[in-house]
């Protein structure tokens, strides 16, 4: 779960990093709030990067060009991302910027520090980066041994240090992927502050993380209406722009599907992993949400029964044709009760493909030689 | 084959659960020798005929079992694998999905410091066909031969299993090392122990999207692996920035695509297969020796 | 710093361990608040052990017995430890009793479980004590296998794990010398409680422990007040019943000098180390707290200047001395500055003895033959 | 000698406070080879002659520094040693007092792992007289001789190398290993290092009341150890279950008494000394050849 710069901040303000004094506003006339004096900083709040690019941060000497601006900010859209809010903030004197972030590092399979003494960058493209593995338990020396590799001496060591060792106890403390402080800034008189920041919290551990209790909601915002309701039942879907609906069990076999779907001329609508052992239950869901995208004009299921029972498969696809009979279906089951399935099925009019490729090569066929027309349920 | 065969004697620990049960009756079918059973306040009781015991410890006194099957809750794996590593458990194969990565980062670090081995977590588990099974893997789509497999998915991994026993290319031991993006065995170990296998002849190597591990591996594949490789990529058309069902499985700041690491595997000198009965084919030609008549 | 059981089990309670309702009285009167019905226990909340074979340990079947009882229980002293309030518990149905407590084991060099499947016990001579040591970091099925190992299965495990495994968290999160339950009881419904229960804070932890600010004043209460002087300036006094105040820096020199002392026939007043380099004005109270003793007949100063200089040492003697200079006292000064020390105190006729033996002996000498009388200031 | 000698590199955490300073200035005109303080935010200063540097790492790449005395403040000295540890410094003598123990505990299993070696915490150091020392002991006491002396305490073991120098009895080295009940080296260890050293000829060992590490000796002594040992036990007059002074000097629960440790001594073959002076004679007895004119 990603979140806004303005939540990010509040939780590192609450483990002792110090951040500006800002207001959050959502309409312009809030601005009047402001209580540390003009010239200010306005920022979109959204969950996508890249908002300075954008033009989503934006400076006002007064209070008239503040609301002016405000009025276009509030309606903006990055990379799909709504503007949920602005965070306004003074103009600080920048002195230096840092970045500093603490993620978990696949390869080491241990938190890790990411740091560089440019700040504001994209870090991914940086060849000024430090990383610095972090040991478990966590020991103070440790953000020391940053703060000089950074180049700090004096004081500046000791600060950087401190801010290092405090995003490293919110990055675990909190079960985060990513606590992100960019830029790190040091000011004319010394202070150090995290002037932008990301957190992005780790979904597994959301049910144990009672401080973001109810947070899920209104950070799915900037998700499609069938991948928020894919979400909401466990399903993993990631919408595509190609017509071809495709339905597996495993998400390996389900890149793999949509990869073949390609290979052999076809483009693959969506990613829709129904998991292992799913009942009919949640079968037919899933058919309904691939189902419910306007682009898909050929429905594609592939299901390796392993674990999976294929005759279950096959009742909830019974049941999924007789309420949309227009919709074209190409079946592809093998595995667990395959001959059951397959009796099911060949009474409700469907053929069932036990070869993968065939089945693939049959649904791009379909989808390509298909007029578009809606498919609404059976009236 | 590796990690397992007909003598590795097996726990379940969380074998009381719906999942932990069921899979323990699948195992058992299969001729896993299952010992027991653990799960904290059911010692005394049976699953499936299996004596289950209260603590990981007291199995390992009175089974001798040496690799545990993990079954137990999210929340309460890190815990459970502690408690195997702690009692001299040798091979912890962890199926649980969903386990937060810093807690999985705790225990890959206490394996390391005690010399064990973890497969997992989020993973399907091991299978050494005819002889072993543990997890959750279909063991009736694979069959005994001199084919290794090493991969970070579940059905793809039957699905290739499957197109290789069709085409008669049984396999020596199938690992899925899961799904997540900090977990326990990783390729190079697993190609390493292929390499030196005596009763493995080639290896498919199953891959995805996300990290930098197929890159890394291809590289040590050149420097160290001297039996052919084949390798798969899934996620060919996985948009960036989305996680593909997989924790693990994600393009992020342009790193982790597919691309890069068929590209990878070719520079290598691997074979890349594009469809699981491509897998097959592929293996075929490398040492068609293997193929049955 | 020890806690009364009421507050150990205040802090039980926080940490997840269910104890039995409760009301603290500090009049018989209150007894009348107590909400759980008759009959009751009333026990003495005394920082000293032994309480129940002292009698500190009542039940009372109604209102009337229970103030009766606890008129006399207020105004109880166990080994000199004075009755701060009563605690008034229902009368449970007890089933089993067990001893549990968390320690640091100096041979191990970690914390661990000491535990009897017998409770209410002498843990230091029963014969049926398990211990294990703890790892760090502390994961659950440490206290499962203690639980087993207590010979219990099924349900009570779990439980009884559980009580285990936030003992520890507790003892860990506010750096405890002992956290101990005893006994921890389960009751005829399989509940498990803790029935009574000790708490020891480390002293040097304090300054870290902001739970505990302000607690240590109220729980000196059964110290002499000259050891609770010293408690306060940083001092280590010991009273002992013998007639010769004793002076040293470092603990071990000290109980060398008191066992000096009564092997050449005399009897050591106190213990009181000064520590390693004291200055004049730590001296100089150092010195008035051994003089206020009133059964301190001779002082015997004992420094041996490594470290701590030898003049700083004479020159709070001289003023010692000018205040009471009725005072016996014995000087042996030896290392850092010697000879400036001899010439400081030659000069307000003291005599220095450099040889340890021979001030120990000259001590004693002089406190078998003085006559007792009081000791003051000058006028 | 054990521990350390002339050429050991020695560095001092927490160089820049008021007790680190003047004591890096004492072992400076000791002669023990300082070669570099630290202190966080203080690198590129001086203390005594002495460069001050940020971190333990960068002390070790740039002095090759093996051993380091911590003075930092209680709260501040686990970390100080775990930062020690992990920049591979071999020896840590901690002479701060009043650190909680369970700090001290977790930065002894860290020692223990690391395979280093932990004198302290709260303890006055470790001398080897004429060539290095380190920590808060007064050098002028000591001399060089054939006499190992281990010791719980701090001015009493000056006390009785007074006693031994004054006897013409010199030291090997003596090694304070402090007066906390959880703590780095124990007796058992020096007095194996004393035995397999081959300067040294009698040992000392240096006792007090509280738990039972000097009973534990004793039999380890008798079993292993081939020199004389003299023990010496402080605190005969010592009231139960009050503590004197250091934090591990109580008799509690009936247990840690003199006697007991005194009884052990004579049990298992120790001479046991009643004064400082006495056990300057029993050495002198018990090795009369090292008596010099």
């Amino acid at each position: 779960m990603d979140l806004y710069e303005y939540e990010a901040k509040k939780i590192f303000a609450e483990g002792g990093i110090t951040v500006p004094p800002s207001v959050r506003i959502t309409k312009p006339e809030e601005l009047a709030k402001v209580h540390f004096g003009f010239p200010v900083t306005l920022k979109v709040q959204v969950l996508a990067g890249g908002r300075g690019k954008a033009g989503g941060i934006k400076f006002a000497k007064d209070l008239n060009e503040g609301q002016e601006l405000a009025k276009t900010l509030l309606k903006m859209v990055v990379k799909d991302s709504k503007t949920e809010s602005l965070l306004v903030e003074p103009k600080l004197n920048i002195k230096k910027e840092l970045y500093l972030a603490v993620t978990l590092d696949r390869e080491r399979g241990c938190a890790i520090f990411i740091a560089s003494a440019e700040g504001g960058i994209e870090i991914e493209t940086s060849d000024t980066v430090i990383t610095m593995p972090i040991p478990n338990p966590y020991h103070p020396y440790v953000g020391r041994e940053l703060a000089r590799k950074l180049g700090f001496t004096g004081n500046l060591l000791v600060k950087v240090a401190d801010v290092a060792s405090k995003l490293y106890k919110i990055f675990e403390a909190k079960d985060l992927d990513l606590a992100e402080v960019n830029p790190l800034i040091i000011t004319e008189g010394d202070e150090v502050l995290a002037l932008d920041g990301k957190i992005t919290v780790n979904d597994d551990a959301l049910n144990r993380q009672r401080y973001f209790d109810g947070w899920l909601e209104r950070h799915t915002m900037d998700l499609s209406e069938r991948e928020r309701r894919s979400k909401m039942i466990g399903l993993n879907l990631v919408e595509l722009d190609g017509n071809i609906g495709i339905l597996c069990n495993g998400a390996g076999l389900t890149m793999a599907t949509m990869d073949m779907v390609k290979k052999f001329g076809g483009r693959p609508g969506n990613f829709l992993d129904v998991g292992g052992g799913s009942d009919q239950e949640k079968t037919l869901e899933a058919l309904e949400i691939v189902n419910d995208n306007p682009e898909c004009d050929v429905m594609l299921l592939n299901i390796l029964g392993g674990i999976t029972a294929c005759d279950e498969v096959a009742s909830a696809l019974v049941k999924f044709i007789k309420k949309y009979p227009e919709r074209k279906l190409v079946v592809r089951l093998r595995g667990n009760n395959q001959d059951v399935a397959e009796k099911i099925l060949a009474e409700s009019g469907l053929k069932l493909i036990p070869d993968l490729e065939a089945a693939v090569k049959e649904a791009v066929a379909q989808s390509t030689s298909v007029t578009k027309k809606p498919v609404g349920a059976k009236a | 084959m590796i990690l397992i065969d007909k003598n590795t004697k097996v726990m379940v620990q969380g074998a009381t659960g719906k999942m932990g049960s069921s899979h323990l009756k699948r195992m058992l079918a299969y001729g896993t020798k299952i010992v027991a059973g653990v799960t904290p306040g059911k010692g005394g009781t049976e699953v499936h005929g299996v004596p289950v015991y209260d603590s990981v410890k007291e199995t390992v006194e009175k089974t001798g079992a040496t690799t545990s099957v993990i079954f137990v809750p999210p929340y309460l794996a890190l815990d459970a694998g502690l408690e195997a590593l702690d009692a001299g458990v040798e091979l912890i194969c962890l199926i649980t999905e969903g386990i937060p990565p810093q807690d999985t980062a705790k225990l890959v670090a206490a394996v390391k410091e005690k010399g064990a081995k973890l497969v997992g977590p989020n993973c399907p588990g091991v299978i050494t066909p005819g002889q072993c099974l543990i997890g959750i893997l279909p063991g009736q789509i694979f069959s005994a031969g001199k084919v290794g497999m090493i991969s970070r998915s579940g059905t793809l991994t039957y699905e290739i299993a499957l197109a290789l026993t069709d085409a008669g290319l049984g396999q020596s031991t199938c690992v899925g090392v899961g799904g997540d993006p900090i977990k326990g065995m990783g390729y190079q170990e697993l190609l390493q122990m292929f390499n030196d296998d005596k009763d493995t002849e080639v290896i498919v190597l199953i891959g995805e999207i996300g990290g930098n591990a197929e890159e890394v591996a291809a590289e040590f594949i050149k420097n160290n692996i001297k039996k052919p490789v084949v390798g798969f990529i899934a996620g060919v058309t996985a948009p960036p920035g989305k996680r593909m069902g997989h924790a693990g499985a994600i393009i992020s700041g342009g790193k982790g695509t597919a691309e890069s690491k068929i590209a990878a595997f070719k520079e290598n000198g691997i074979h890349v297969a594009l469809t699981p009965s491509e897998v097959a084919q592929m293996v075929a030609k490398a040492v068609p020796q293997l193929v049955k008549a």
